[in-house]
């Protein structure tokens, strides 16, 4: 303990600092031209799912709604439209907005879903000019029939949908965890299905045929 | 206003009165009248139902709740002869699953079906208490003991042959019959006319045709 | 050896035994103007309870007893349960179609010991032959001024007539039986109230069966004492055994009870169909647990049955021989009560088709191993426990009767089940 | 039932004593120990059914399994509710109702609020070992235009079929088939048409039975729940309004034991929708050159206030205020007198009777006076097609052993259960009273009113009716043993308008006015304006085109009257001729009190704010008093209103929604009746009806579902009005020479068609009153009816 020691002491810090000039990695980028890889499981913004025929899986039930801590979901069911059902079953999603500045990206809604409706994407990068436009509407939520996620920008040079593509949270969007056997069963199973999922019976004729011929 | 009943024959409308006029209460009539209620429509409709409803005053509902209990009211068309294989557990252990399967080939069907010239429906049934003549069949409620699947087959293309107008018990366990329970007695003189038990003054037939 | 009392007319006269010349010829009705003329319908009622007979229709409660319980409220009914259709019984067929009027004299003696001015004989909508028998025969009493206003000028009068049922097991359960008669489901009722306070039209009622019935004239003609002293205590009189099944002789045999199993397969039935082995047994129907070959010289009493677990029921022995498959044939009876279920209640709606499913699974060969205690189990949810007599979490009995085929082949034959398990299920567990 | 002796009864271990006579399970519910059921229902009879509720009860032959719905609590009796026998037994049965359950929870409107769920997280097994492939039916398929069922849910605990069957008597629904089979179904394309159809949807245990207008709607956990009475009619049902997101979207009944047990009729349950309807009226609007355009309200309330600045206060009148609330009666009542300084106010539209009457008839009967009668006489309209939860309180007193007499002109629905039906003429009422009063006539009739106390409903039994004759069967009624009265109105808040003083001879707390200063009642307002005597009409959610016995009066009325104010929530026949309409909060948007038939107060409370510019009534009268300068005199708010009606009416003194709420559990206060404690008991007198001798006499009677306002836009109840025939007797259809279908002209401008109805009495002709088919036919005692020649 000396009044040298005590004079250098502010100085101490820039020691470390030049200790590590020349080592190690450069962390900055050139953001948004480079861009990071997100973690696995990182919590983007979440995307309404479609089996691949595009029927959609989101049946309206609001567990997703009634588990927000954040209040921030809302959904409203419908009756399927019986000669061309939007989802198997009877129900299905109506209305279906999030409200992306009041959601904090716990994923519970993802949990809650007993389809697989609801997935959380590496999308992150939403701003808006106008709070209303943070409210995603189903429109915007739902991905294409192709499996492509929607986007209220699409032409903001900032989103590189190709990229998304090969994050983790897209794969769980795609291939939901769901058993093949219970493919064209006509019947509806709380468990997420992969494929086609047959009509219910009666929902149209075309559908019905399909379902007795997929029985055998 | 008319009788719900106008339609029927004046035999079933003179059971159907006997028949409410047989109960303390008239809702006890129920079954009865929808065997005559099958008779007039050939099994138990939804307009038969309907009538009887009418004809003791409670709802059609309540009439087809009954009528679906009972195993015996037929809601479909059925065929002028219906032939009820036994396959409960004496039959069972005597070969009255052979039985069925012999007599659902002969007639072409698939157990509970009708023949293509709607003649004869087989189908399979719960005890008819004819354990001691196993395997049993009956054709309209008329029984027969101690059938085998070879004569089960006779029996099949006898019906469709013969075309009988009266179905006969003696006279099928002549032809058809094998071991019986015990003895019948003298030749019963009755018999069905349609796939309804026959009993009664509306629903047999005395022989003789 | 006693001699027959429900058999012995028509043994006698093999072909017109139940019509009313021969009826009258050989005695009938006598028995009907002696009591008509001299006894007080306590006097009948007190030979009857003298007589100890325990009901046929399969429960075994004494008849007398059940008499008195019958309220004393006018209109009574007297309901004679003619809905014989537990499989391998066939007794009660023989007795309508063979001597009617011997049931009908029953019923007037009955009736008019317990004050009935209206009776009704309920049976199976698949029996119109002994119906049409039976009808003929009340015409006959009718017009013979046995039944109606004033019989034989005694002042009691008595309307007869007979239900016909509409295919329905659960019918022959005396509740079910009178909801049918008014004209309902055939759904067991609650007890209680029981039917001798509140049954018919919810008025006092007594349901019997047809055999017991049959009995009432031999006793109120010979005395209840001498009726007790046949056979032994608490099994006394005679009795009427359907015997079916791979034996040699299948038929009907009244005798009198305390014979031993091995007597009664292997003498009064002939002995099994060539000359095979005796595999099992079912003692009284098929709601009861099967015997095996063990218990040949048990004697055959109500209480003896009890004691090997099961009971008597209604008299109906089914022979099983070695070739038997017995899972084919606990299927073939759970499949009767999974159909015959009258679905009211959740055990027996839910659990008699399940069981039949889990065993049509195993005879297709897609067995597991656990799937043999997932049926007891199952069975033990219908019938706790699986004693004898059952506990049941059901309104009725016919729940736990399903689980009794279960439980004897579980018990007995369990190589045979576990047979029908594919060697990879058995091995994957 | 009075003998409250107690036994004691051991559960798991624990003495308690309880109410003798009462079954195992409430015993235990009401002891802490709750027992596990679905077709256990306290208003229901026990089946024992779903095997849910077994419990341990020792008995002679050791411990048994029985279920505790149907077992009565006996003295040392011994229970165990938790024994490993017993969980085993309860894990077993949800086992069994889950293997062919279908687990579409997440789509199930039950979803949330299902006991089977609660249930099974409770009591059941963690898992399924069911693997054999699930019983499946169609679903859901509707079974009448509210009430749509989903086989596969169901656990077939019966209790559709006992509220159907034992509780509304319309046995429509019951179970088909047998075994694994059965199934809850209705006849084919028989509708399960019951006026208590919704009843079934709210005591389904699982979601088998869902309604129409709430499937997919909401899910529970997100329902706002709202106490409040259905106020369609004057039983006001105790009941519930569930919102979600600021909208209705469904109304349950809540049990109240003294009204209405948590039965709804279906009107009460499925109107709701007219509070959301698309063409409500949610601004000011004001008539310019013959058609309406939108104001703002001080435009409207100032072109009022001009309007009526000026004009002697007796050529202002008012009806209407039936639909209000009490605290809004108040405030108009007060309004008009102190205000504008009129006594021309009438809450009825002439289709009622002596206000007095019906306000302050003594001695009143109460709703659990009806349920514990020794007999009851109904004369009056027809409990079933206009106070459907009272015809289900009179069918539980005959099941309880009381005797009934109802006369009326043609079948209602309580004929079936009726110890008498006593069928007279339209029109000759007060003879066939008069025969039954001296013992004449009707002998079965009188023999059945003479075990006390006895009960008389009186009322209007048709608007063709001479309103008098209520007053003489009253007047019969109370020589009766133990006599009780029950007046019959049937519109909304009719009693509490009336106890509010919107009567032309009374004052708020049953007050009669002083003889000579009493106003017009609405007839007598509608006559005035026709002639020119009235200036200016203010219409308060009425609709007299629509509602009074003379339509044609009330239309010249409207069109002859200076300037018309109409409050309303729709543009009616009668609004339209209005030259101001604002618009006004309906049910579902207002706090405040009603009160029912037998006087009980209920609080009724708003589920979400006015629709639009809406506004209650009450503020509708104190701006309007503001703007003219008297805004002292009427109460601010709801609060300050039933403070200052108790201070006015001694009858309410001390009634308001708090001492509701903290006094009453919920079931409402009943303001007592009779003589001593009121103002005014009004005693009834037999008055002088005359009888109507001409050929045919007109029966016009409403039925449950007509073409009023409220029930034409609720769109699941509008399909159900009834077809319109005319109904006449076997031997008049003889005279005139028509058959069954062919049509007749009445009074020489309504052709209908005829059915021939071997209930109606002999030259009675009965019409539906209020049906689009009816609009415009005069409710006069006598009609003419002439056969339309040369249609097949």
């Amino acid at each position: 303990m000396s009044w040298f020691s005590d004079l250098l002491g502010p100085f101490e810090g820039f020691a470390v600092t030049l200790r590590q000039i020349g080592k190690g990695r450069r962390v900055t980028r050139k953001y948004p031209e480079e861009k990071r890889q997100k973690p696995e499981r990182f919590h983007g913004r979440h995307v309404l799912n479609r089996y691949d025929n595009g029927m959609e899986k989101c049946i309206g039930c609001e567990l997703c709604a009634g588990v927000c801590p954040a209040e921030c979901i809302y959904v409203r069911g419908a009756d399927n439209p019986p000669d061309d059902p939007v989802s198997p079953g009877e129900r299905f999603g109506f209305v279906y907005e999030i409200n992306m500045l009041r959601c904090i990206f716990c994923a519970m809604c993802v949990e809650a879903c007993p389809t697989q409706a609801i997935t959380m994407t590496h999308l992150f990068e939403f701003s808006v000019t106008d709070r209303d436009d943070a409210i995603y509407t189903k429109d915007e939520l739902l991905v294409e029939p192709d499996g492509t996620p929607n986007h209220p920008q699409p032409d903001n040079p900032l989103i590189d949908l190709g990229e998304l593509r090969e994050g983790d949270g897209w794969l769980r969007a795609t291939s939901p965890a769901g058993r093949r056997e219970y493919e064209g069963v006509v019947a509806w199973t709380p468990s997420a299905r992969t494929g086609t999922p047959a009509a219910e019976l009666g929902q149209s004729a075309e559908r019905d045929e399909d379902a007795e011929d997929s029985d055998g | 206003m008319s009788s719900p009943i106008a339609t029927w024959s004046a035999e079933g409308q003179e059971r159907a009165q006997q028949l409410l006029a047989l109960y303390p209460d008239k809702r006890s009539a129920v079954m009865p009248l929808l065997y005559v209620a099958s008779l007039e429509h050939g099994h138990v409709t939804n307009e038969g139902m309907q009538q009887v409803a009418e004809l003791i005053g409670v709802t059609a509902t309540q009439v087809r709740s009954v009528a679906t209990f009972y195993t015996m009211y037929k809601h479909e068309p059925v065929g002028r002869y219906l032939v009820s294989v036994c396959t409960s557990i004496s039959c069972h252990l005597l070969g009255g699953d052979e039985v069925l399967d012999a007599a659902c080939g002969a007639a072409g069907v698939e157990v509970g079906g009708t023949s293509e010239d709607d003649l004869v429906t087989v189908e399979r049934v719960e005890c008819i208490g004819a354990c001691g003549g196993a395997p049993a069949v009956q054709v309209n409620y008329e029984l027969i003991e101690g059938v085998t699947d070879i004569k089960a087959i006779d029996l099949i293309d006898w019906l469709r042959n013969t075309t009988p107008e009266v179905v006969l018990a003696d006279e099928l366990q002549q032809l058809f019959g094998g071991q019986k329970s015990f003895d019948w007695g003298v030749p019963e003189p009755d018999g069905a006319i349609a796939p309804v038990p026959a009993f009664g003054p509306y629903g047999s037939a005395e022989e003789g045709r | 050896m006693t001699d027959p009392i429900l058999t012995a007319r028509m043994e006698a006269n093999r072909t017109d035994s139940n019509t009313i010349d021969r009826y009258l010829e050989t005695g009938g009705y006598e028995v009907l103007k002696n009591a008509l003329a001299s006894m007080t319908p306590e006097q009948i009622a007190e030979e009857v309870k003298a007589s100890n007979m325990r009901g046929r229709g399969g429960a075994g409660f004494p008849m007398g007893v059940k008499w008195g319980f019958l309220a004393d409220s006018d209109p009574k009914y007297l309901v004679i349960n003619g809905d014989e259709s537990e499989p391998g019984t066939f007794k009660d067929r023989q007795l309508l179609e063979r001597d009617p009027h011997q049931l009908i004299e029953g019923i007037v003696l009955a009736s008019y010991a317990l004050g009935v001015n209206r009776a009704f004989i309920y049976i199976r909508g698949e029996y119109p032959k002994p119906a049409r028998r039976v009808q003929r025969a009340i015409d006959e009493a009718y017009e013979k001024g046995f039944l109606g206003d004033d019989i034989l000028r005694s002042g009691f009068s008595l309307e007869v007539s007979v239900h016909l049922g509409g295919g329905a097991y659960i019918c022959g359960e005396e509740t079910a039986l009178l909801n049918s008669l008014e004209g309902r489901r055939g759904e067991p009722r609650l007890k209680p109230p029981f039917p001798a306070v509140e049954g018919l039209y919810a008025r006092p009622t007594i349901v019997n069966n047809v055999e017991s019935i049959s009995n009432v004239p031999w006793i109120v003609a010979n005395g209840g004492t001498s009726y007790a002293a046949i056979g032994p205590e608490r099994s006394a009189g005679t009795r009427m055994f359907s015997l079916s099944g791979h034996v040699n002789k299948p038929g009907n045999y009244e005798i009198v009870m305390g014979m031993t199993w091995r007597d009664l397969i292997y003498d009064v039935a002939g002995g099994i169909r060539d000359d095979r082995a005796l595999k099992t047994w079912i003692p009284g129907g098929a709601s009861a647990p099967w015997l095996v070959p063990e218990h040949l010289d048990a004697p055959l009493t109500i209480d003896d049955a009890t004691t090997l677990g099961t009971m008597l029921g209604s008299g109906a022995v089914v022979v099983m021989d070695e070739t038997t498959d017995v899972v084919k044939a606990a299927h073939s009876i759970v499949r009767f009560f999974a159909h015959e279920s009258c679905g009211q209640c959740t055990p027996c709606r839910e659990g008699t088709k399940w069981l039949q499913d889990i065993l049509e699974r195993i005879l297709r060969g897609e067995g597991r191993e656990k799937d043999i205690d997932l049926l007891l189990d199952v069975s033990d949810n219908i019938s706790p426990g699986l004693t004898w007599p059952p506990a049941m979490t059901t309104i009725c009995p016919l729940g736990p009767s399903a689980t009794a085929p279960i439980l004897s082949i579980t018990r007995y034959f369990l190589d045979e089940v576990k047979a029908y398990i594919p060697v990879s299920e058995v091995a994957g567990v | 039932m009075s003998d409250t002796t107690t036994v004691s009864i051991t559960i798991n271990g624990v003495d308690h004593e309880v109410e003798a006579g009462q079954r195992l399970i409430t015993a235990a519910e009401k002891v802490g120990e709750y027992i596990p059921r679905f077709c256990h229902h306290d208003k229901l009879e026990p089946v024992g059914k779903c095997r849910m509720c077994l419990v341990e009860v020792e008995g002679p032959r050791g411990k048994q399994l029985v279920p505790s719905c149907t077992m009565i609590v006996n003295d040392g009796m011994v229970v165990d509710t938790e024994s490993e026998v017993v969980e085993k037994a309860q894990e077993g049965v949800l086992e069994f109702l889950l293997i062919n359950h279908p687990l579409d929870c997440p789509i199930c409107d039950k979803g949330g609020e299902c006991p089977l769920q609660d249930q099974t997280m409770a009591y059941g097994p963690g898992e399924s070992r069911f693997i054999e492939p699930k019983r499946t039916y169609e679903k859901p398929i509707p079974i009448s235009d509210v009430v749509l069922l989903d086989r596969e849910r169901c656990v077939l605990c019966d209790r559709c079929v006992r509220v159907a069957d034992d509780i509304a008597g319309d046995p429509l629904i019951t179970f088909n088939d047998r075994g694994n089979h059965v199934q809850i179904l209705t006849f084919p394309n028989e509708p399960f048409s019951s006026y208590f159809s919704g009843n079934t949807v709210q005591v389904c245990p699982v979601g088998a039975l869902t309604s129409v207008d709430y499937r997919f709607r909401a899910r529970p956990w997100d329902l706002e729940v709202t106490p409040t009475v259905a106020a369609h009619d004057t039983v006001q049902s105790t009941a519930e309004i569930h919102t979600s997101r600021g909208k209705i979207v469904r109304v349950y009944a809540a049990e109240n034991d003294h009204l209405n047990d948590g039965w709804l009729s279906d009107r009460d349950r499925f109107s709701f929708a007219a509070n959301h309807a698309p063409d409500r009226i949610v601004s000011p609007k004001r008539r310019v050159d013959g058609s309406f355009e939108d104001v703002s309200w001080p435009e409207a309330l100032n072109t009022i206030a001009e309007r009526l600045g000026g004009i002697a206060p007796e050529r202002v009148g008012a009806i209407g205020g039936a639909h209000n609330t009490n605290e809004e009666a108040y405030a108009l009542g007060k309004f008009l007198r102190e205000v504008v300084g009129t006594n021309n106010i009438d809450a009825q539209l002439g289709d009622g009777f002596n206000a007095q009457l019906a306000a302050a008839v003594t001695p009143r009967a109460t709703v659990d006076d009806v349920e514990s009668a020794g007999a009851i006489l109904v004369w009056g309209p027809d409990l079933k097609e206009t106070l459907p939860v009272l015809y289900l309180k009179v069918r539980k007193a005959v099941k309880n052993g009381a005797t009934l007499v109802v006369a009326s002109p043609w079948r209602t629905g309580l004929d079936s259960i009726a110890t008498s039906v006593v069928r007279y003429r339209a029109g000759s009422g007060q003879e066939v009273l008069r025969k039954l009063a001296q013992g004449s006539a009707h002998e079965d009739a009188a023999a059945a009113l003479t075990t006390g106390p006895v009960v008389t409903l009186f009322g209007r039994a048709s608007l063709s009716e001479d309103p008098r004759l209520a007053e003489s069967v009253a007047a019969y009624g109370r020589t009766l043993p133990d006599a009780r009265l029950m007046p019959l109105l049937t519109r909304s808040n009719v009693f509490g308008a009336l106890d509010m003083g919107l009567a032309p001879d009374l004052l708020p707390g049953r007050v009669g006015i002083e003889a000579g200063s009493a106003g017009l009642d609405a007839m007598g307002m509608l006559g005035a304006a026709a002639e020119g005597a009235l200036d200016v009409l203010f219409l308060v959610g009425s609709d007299p085109v629509r509602d009074c016995p003379d339509p044609a009066l009330a239309a010249k009325a409207l069109d002859q009257a200076d300037f018309v104010v109409a409050i309303d929530a729709f543009v009616t026949d009668s609004s339209a001729h209005a030259d101001v309409i604002l618009p006004a909060a309906l049910w579902g948007e207002v706090d405040g009190t009603m009160t029912n038939l037998e006087g009980r107060v209920q609080t009724v409370s708003a589920a979400f704010p006015p629709r639009g510019q809406a506004q209650s009534l009450l503020e509708i009268v104190r701006d309007l008093a503001a703007i003219m300068g008297s805004g002292d005199i009427l109460p601010k708010d709801t609060d300050t209103a039933s403070s200052s009606l108790a201070n006015e009416a001694p009858a309410y003194a001390g009634v308001s929604r708090e001492s509701i709420f903290f006094e009453s559990d919920g079931t409402g206060v009943v303001v007592p009746t009779g003589a001593g404690t009121q103002p005014l008991g009004y005693i009834p007198t037999d008055a002088a009806v005359p009888v109507v001798t001409d050929r045919f006499t007109l029966h016009f009677a409403p039925s449950l579902y007509d073409d009023g306002v409220i029930t034409r836009h609720a769109e699941s109840i509008a399909g159900l009005v009834p077809d319109v025939t005319v109904r006449i007797s076997p031997r008049d259809a003889s005279v005139l020479a028509v058959s069954d279908g062919a049509s007749v002209v009445i009074d020489d401008f309504l052709t209908l068609p005829v059915t021939i109805d071997a209930d109606v009495a002999q030259g009675s002709v009965v019409v539906p009153f209020n049906q689009v088919a009816t609009k415009g036919l005069i409710a006069a005692s006598a009609v003419s009816v002439e056969p339309v020649r040369g249609d097949v």
